[in-house]
């Protein structure tokens, strides 16, 4: 038979313990765990998805985005908006002219960085994103979407450079294969969909 | 030195003021718990006109059982029983009249027993500062059979409502 | 040294006398009275609500290191300013007065809370000479005075017209109903070894022994103090005895209704009241500002600070009692033991040898035992687990 | 005796209804009970549900059947990585895809350490609700971080994991991961220690928790009640016993069943099972194979999802969810949306027998209670 109070006193020991160890142990060993957030931050963790960016290389002009709508209609939420650009002959441009993403209704679920076959989409780390308006502030329009190649091998490398590599391999396949037809930049939708 | 005594002097003049309001308010107040406040009110200013009149023991038993416990208890039983307190109930009825003239009986019987018992007002009996010990000393000495009883008639009670509020339970 | 260590010791009384004989030159003598009285009752009444917002932060922190993290570190250093922009936040809060209340006794009841929490100060002896009254019904004034604190709990609960709050005020009032009445026997012993009521001559009969004459030290004055503590901790509300105000189920209990300053009252009164309890307490038990070496205001406020840690200890470490095992555990086990206590102080006037004390703790131990074999709710029951495939 | 009598008839306590939420800070969210009250005990509760409803299965009928792999995650958001299994499992009975052995590994890997976090979390609130200010959640919460930041790292999030696709999963775990869920697994149990010194023999707790809500076996199995809250009632069932799903018959696990079905037993057998968790995850660390992470056929279907199209037909695939029998019913008509969407709750259906495990309980006795049944309003209201 235990002692009548004994589990009460257990429980403070645990409780004085911790106390204890919160002055001096590190915080994977019942040091203080929590994180000073705006001072502090945890390390980036590289494969953390949040909202979708768009990727250009070099310039904003030439945005790997060709507007093929595929991400726009997988998009779970419906979150996303695109329509193409129209050069003034009336053909379209395989550019975006409008690319919106309605934050406040992304669910951040990665489906268009999985569904996209021109590596243009992928997942932000940026997660301070805040508006003071519900609808307006958070409807991120192209421009406030793309972001450079470099920023993308900055949050994500792995990722980043192994895309690197593939769109290299691609383009010199391509450049073999149609030695006269010159650079063609980043207008080369139809060879990108066969990554592999 | 005179100053201070007329403030003190006033100031237990304004508290019996404030006791005599808060009984009225006791007795005319229509809704129930703002009687019971009342009566905690006068209680305590009861217990300053002791502590006025150096019977500190005494002020503080005043407020530990009659406020601390009597009205504590009366509360409770009001909120207990919500719908009183939320009705404002009527504070007279047919028999008003006959209990005014038998409060009026009891005043008169007060004031002659007043008037007529003899107070032994001397400058010995104003110094005298009742000690706790010696009241203990005279609980259980001078005092010891009625106070006996009374600790018996508490056992009496207590027992009485364990019994009613048993009976209650196995229902 | 020993002239510099009195001299310290009696810096507050030195400087309140100071300014009174300073007064003197130019005032005449019932308006000295005045003002002693008035630097006494001011120094209390900047020391409750400095208290008051200091235990929070205290208590915060404590308790935050408790759960492995900081607490409150932004405003100013170590989060020091924290009360003070607390405070601010209280003040430019909206007022919020429910639609049917009782607007007066809904006003009332934050303003009335206080008043006994401040009135308790006044028998607190803080330091040699240094209690702000003494009156020779110290202990007696410090129950009566703390029996009130359920009438404004009562006010706010009823007048709030929330069923959560009423809810709140009924526990309070069962719950302190039944917990004065161990707190007041467990005084008692205290009472019957220093024959007085007087908390400053309780102080005084502890005196000596390098603190080994502290009531603490015999088998009584250790029941008796942790039957107290454990009553001022149920008396002032606070957890494992939280039920008035216990946020998992009633919300906020009896201030469900109160907002901004109004609610800061109620929260300054429970901290008040911890803070007097706990003095109370190492008054009673632990020898006041009896103590070797250090100045005697130290030690009360050492004594006083620690008992008060141990009270954030309890509610960093307990879940909430129940109102029937709350109930329970007052009626059935501490007020037994509690009389038992009391039996044996009595005896310990004649004899306070080892035999006594081997005695005593016979008694104890018996009683304790039967008590626990009687209350079988109180103990866990074994549980046998298994485990299938 | 006349007196008392009389005095009887007017004491009639007076009935008082308390509207228990939905803004009640622990209601779990936006649950309401409305409690009838004599004095502090319950002789009525009716639970009103339905504020949380997001309209998911409507939703999950116009969507392709890879999109509402991220909506159950939204289910029960404490451990979405169950509700991906669930709905996983079905479609794949649907479409009849087989899962490489490595991704079944990696499947019951995280589905167990989700089951960790669940049941820590839940015990950590369940206590907050016994009125513990916040010290065994926080130290819940303090595993529970290490364990999500590892989902952070493996699935890219940290609640919402959208991590399981239709015949294997979304990222294989690399040899740092598994060194990672090893530590964690073998430092688990020193926490655990830690956690039941503080909780399981308080006294406190035991009194609070000990014969109240007490639930039946035989009123447990008609409710059709699941989960721990059933195992806790003494009744010994478990679909990954049951069913052997996935690959649950290759691991050496037990089921930990309670003795009365009350509040304590729950608790307990919740903490049993994080220690028969830890044995699975021991046990699949061991053996995890190297291989495919993903069925081959749906390696397009990840890139099109609109173009999988399941043949006509219906399934019904369950997982043990760490709150009870997770269930999902689909029935398809060839085309890319699912015909018909339903999802078995857990949750849901455990609170059933709230009214029946509180009536003649104190008040605070129906929040620990509701506490023990372990609901997440995500997954009841749907």
């Amino acid at each position: 038979m235990t002692i009548f109070g004994w589990g009460v006193f257990k429980g403070m020991m645990v409780t004085l313990k911790n106390f204890l160890t919160s002055y001096f142990r590190k915080p994977d060993e019942g040091g203080i765990f929590t994180v000073q957030y705006p001072e502090e931050r945890e390390k980036a963790i590289e494969n953390f998805r949040n909202f979708p960016f768009l990727v250009y290389d070099g310039s904003p002009e030439k945005i790997r985005c060709v507007a093929c709508g595929i991400c726009e209609r997988e998009c779970p939420p419906k979150c996303i908006h695109i329509e193409m650009e129209i050069d003034v002959a009336g053909k379209p441009t395989r550019k975006p002219a409008v690319f919106d993403i309605d934050y406040g209704l992304c669910m951040n679920c990665g489906m268009c960085e999985e569904v996209c076959p021109f590596d243009s989409i992928f997942m932000d780390h940026a997660f301070e994103v805040t508006a003071p308006e519900r609808n307006e502030g958070l409807v991120r329009n192209k421009k406030e979407l793309s972001k450079s190649n470099e920023y993308f091998q900055k949050v994500r490398p792995t990722l980043a450079s192994s895309i690197d590599q593939k769109r290299k391999a691609a383009e010199e396949k391509k450049k073999a294969a149609a030695a006269p037809q010159g650079v063609g930049g980043q207008a080369q939708p139809p060879q990108g969909q066969e990554p592999k | 030195m005179s100053i201070l005594e007329t403030a003190a002097q006033f100031g237990t003049y304004a508290v019996m003021a404030g006791v005599l309001i808060f009984a009225l308010g006791v007795v005319t107040l229509r809704n129930l718990f703002h009687c019971a406040l009342c009566l905690a009110a006068a209680l305590i200013g009861t217990a300053v006109l002791y502590v006025v009149l150096r019977a500190e023991y005494l002020a503080a038993i005043q407020i530990l059982l009659y406020v601390g416990a009597v009205v504590t208890l009366v509360i409770f039983a009001i909120m207990l029983t919500e719908h009183i307190a939320q009705k404002t109930v009527r504070q007279n009825n047919s028999q008003s009249p006959l209990a005014i003239v038998g409060l009026l009986g009891f005043v008169a019987l007060l004031a002659g027993v007043i008037l007529k018992t003899p107070w032994p007002v001397t400058q010995a009996a104003l110094k005298a500062k009742v000690s706790v010990m010696g009241l203990g000393e005279a609980l259980m000495g001078a005092y010891v059979f009625p106070f006996e009883v009374i600790s018996i008639i508490l056992i009496a009670a207590l027992i009485g409502t364990v019994v009613i509020a048993k009976k209650d339970d196995a229902q | 040294m020993q002239n510099l260590l009195s001299s310290i010791d009696m810096i507050f009384v030195t400087a309140k006398a100071w300014v009174l004989s300073l007064l003197a030159l130019f005032l005449p003598k019932w308006l000295i009275i005045l003002a002693s009285i008035t630097i006494s009752g001011v120094v209390i009444l900047c020391l409750g609500p400095v208290i008051m917002m200091y235990l929070t932060l205290l208590e915060r922190k404590l308790i935050g290191r408790i759960q492995n993290r900081y607490g409150p570190n932004r405003v100013g250093k170590w989060g020091l300013l924290q009360p003070i922009a607390d405070g601010i936040k209280m003040f430019t809060k909206e007022d919020i007065v429910p639609a049917n209340a009782d607007k007066i006794v809904h006003l009332l009841a934050p303003i009335a809370i206080v008043v006994p929490a401040l009135m308790i100060f006044l028998v607190v002896p803080f330091g040699k000479s240094m209690t702000a009254v003494n009156l020779n019904i110290g202990l007696l004034y410090f129950i009566a005075v703390s029996s009130i604190t359920i009438l404004p709990i009562f006010m706010g609960s009823w007048a709030s017209r929330n069923k959560y709050s009423l809810l709140g005020g009924m526990r309070t009032a069962a719950q302190m109903i039944s917990y004065e009445i161990p707190m007041t026997l467990a005084v008692v012993p205290a009472i019957m070894m220093s024959q007085s009521l007087s908390t400053n001559a309780i102080v005084l009969s502890q005196a000596g022994g390098c603190g080994l004459n502290w009531f603490i030290f015999t088998p009584w004055g250790i029941v008796g103090f942790i039957i107290f503590f454990l009553c001022a901790t149920a008396e002032c509300n606070r957890p494992p005895f939280d039920l008035p105000e216990a946020e998992s189920e009633l919300v906020a209990g009896f201030h469900t209704e109160y907002s901004g300053m109004k609610f800061a009252l109620f929260y300054m009164a429970e901290y008040m009241n911890a803070f007097t309890l706990c003095g109370i307490a190492a008054t009673l038990f632990l020898g006041g500002w009896q103590g070797p070496f250090l100045p005697s205001w130290v030690w009360f406020f050492g004594k006083t600070f620690v008992l008060i840690c141990v009270m954030i200890w309890f509610r960093g470490t307990f879940p909430r009692f129940r109102v029937d095992h709350l109930m329970g555990f007052a009626w059935k086990f501490l007020l037994p033991l509690t009389l038992v206590n009391i039996l044996l102080t009595a005896l310990w006037q004649f004899t306070s040898n080892l035999v006594a004390w081997i005695g005593s703790i016979l008694v104890l131990g018996i009683s304790l035992w039967t008590l626990v074999k009687l209350n079988r709710t109180f103990v866990p029951e074994k549980r046998h687990y298994p485990l299938e495939s | 005796m006349e007196i008392i009598n009389a005095l009887k008839n007017t004491d009639e306590t007076q009935i008082l209804e308390i509207n228990f939420g939905p803004q009640h800070p622990s209601t779990h969210g936006v649950f309401r009970m409305t409690i009838q009250l004599e004095g502090e005990k319950i002789c009525g509760l009716k639970p009103v549900f339905g504020y949380l409803h997001r309209n998911h299965e409507q939703i999950a009928e116009n969507l392709p059947y890879a999109a509402i792999m991220p909506y159950t995650d939204r289910l029960d958001y404490v451990n979405a990585l169950a509700n991906n299994f669930g709905y996983a499992l079905t479609i794949e009975k649907l479409a009849g895809l087989e899962v490489p052995e490595r991704a079944e590994y990696i499947r019951v890997i995280m589905a167990e350490l989700a089951r960790v976090v669940n049941h820590i979390t839940v015990i950590g609130f369940m206590l907050n609700d016994l009125g513990a200010f916040f010290t065994p959640l926080l130290y819940a919460f303090r595993e529970r971080e290490r364990i999500l930041d590892l989902f952070e790292e493996i699935t890219g999030s940290r609640l919402m994991n959208n991590f399981f696709r239709f015949g294997g999963v979304k990222r294989d775990l690399t040899n740092a991961n598994l060194a990672a869920i090893q530590k964690i697994v073998s430092k688990f149990p020193a926490f655990l220690k830690e956690f039941e010194a503080l909780l399981t023999k308080n006294e406190i707790l035991c009194m609070r928790c000990q014969n109240i809500g007490v639930l039946s076996g035989d009123t447990a199995t008609n409710a059709g009640i699941t989960g721990p809250v059933l195992r806790a009632s003494g009744v010994n069932y478990d679909i990954r016993k049951v069913d052997h799903y996935s690959i649950y018959d290759r691991f050496d696990f037990k089921i930990p069943l309670g003795e009365k079905g009350d509040v304590y037993d729950r608790f307990y057998v919740r903490v049993l099972e994080i220690r028969e968790s830890l044995k699975i995850l021991e046990q699949a660390l061991a053996k995890i194979p190297a291989g495919e992470i993903i069925n081959k056929k749906s390696l397009p279907l990840l890139k099109m999802p609109r173009n999988f199209k399941p043949p006509v037909g219906e399934a019904y695939g369950r997982v043990e969810s760490p709150k009870g029998e997770l269930g999902f019913y689909v029935v398809s008509d060839g085309t890319p949306q699912p015909w018909r969407y339903h999802v078995r709750a857990p949750s849901l259906i455990n609170l059933t027998v709230l009214e029946e495990m509180c009536l003649g309980q104190k008040i605070a006795d129906a929040i620990i209670i509701l506490g023990s049944i372990d609901i997440v309003l995500g997954e009841t209201d749907r």
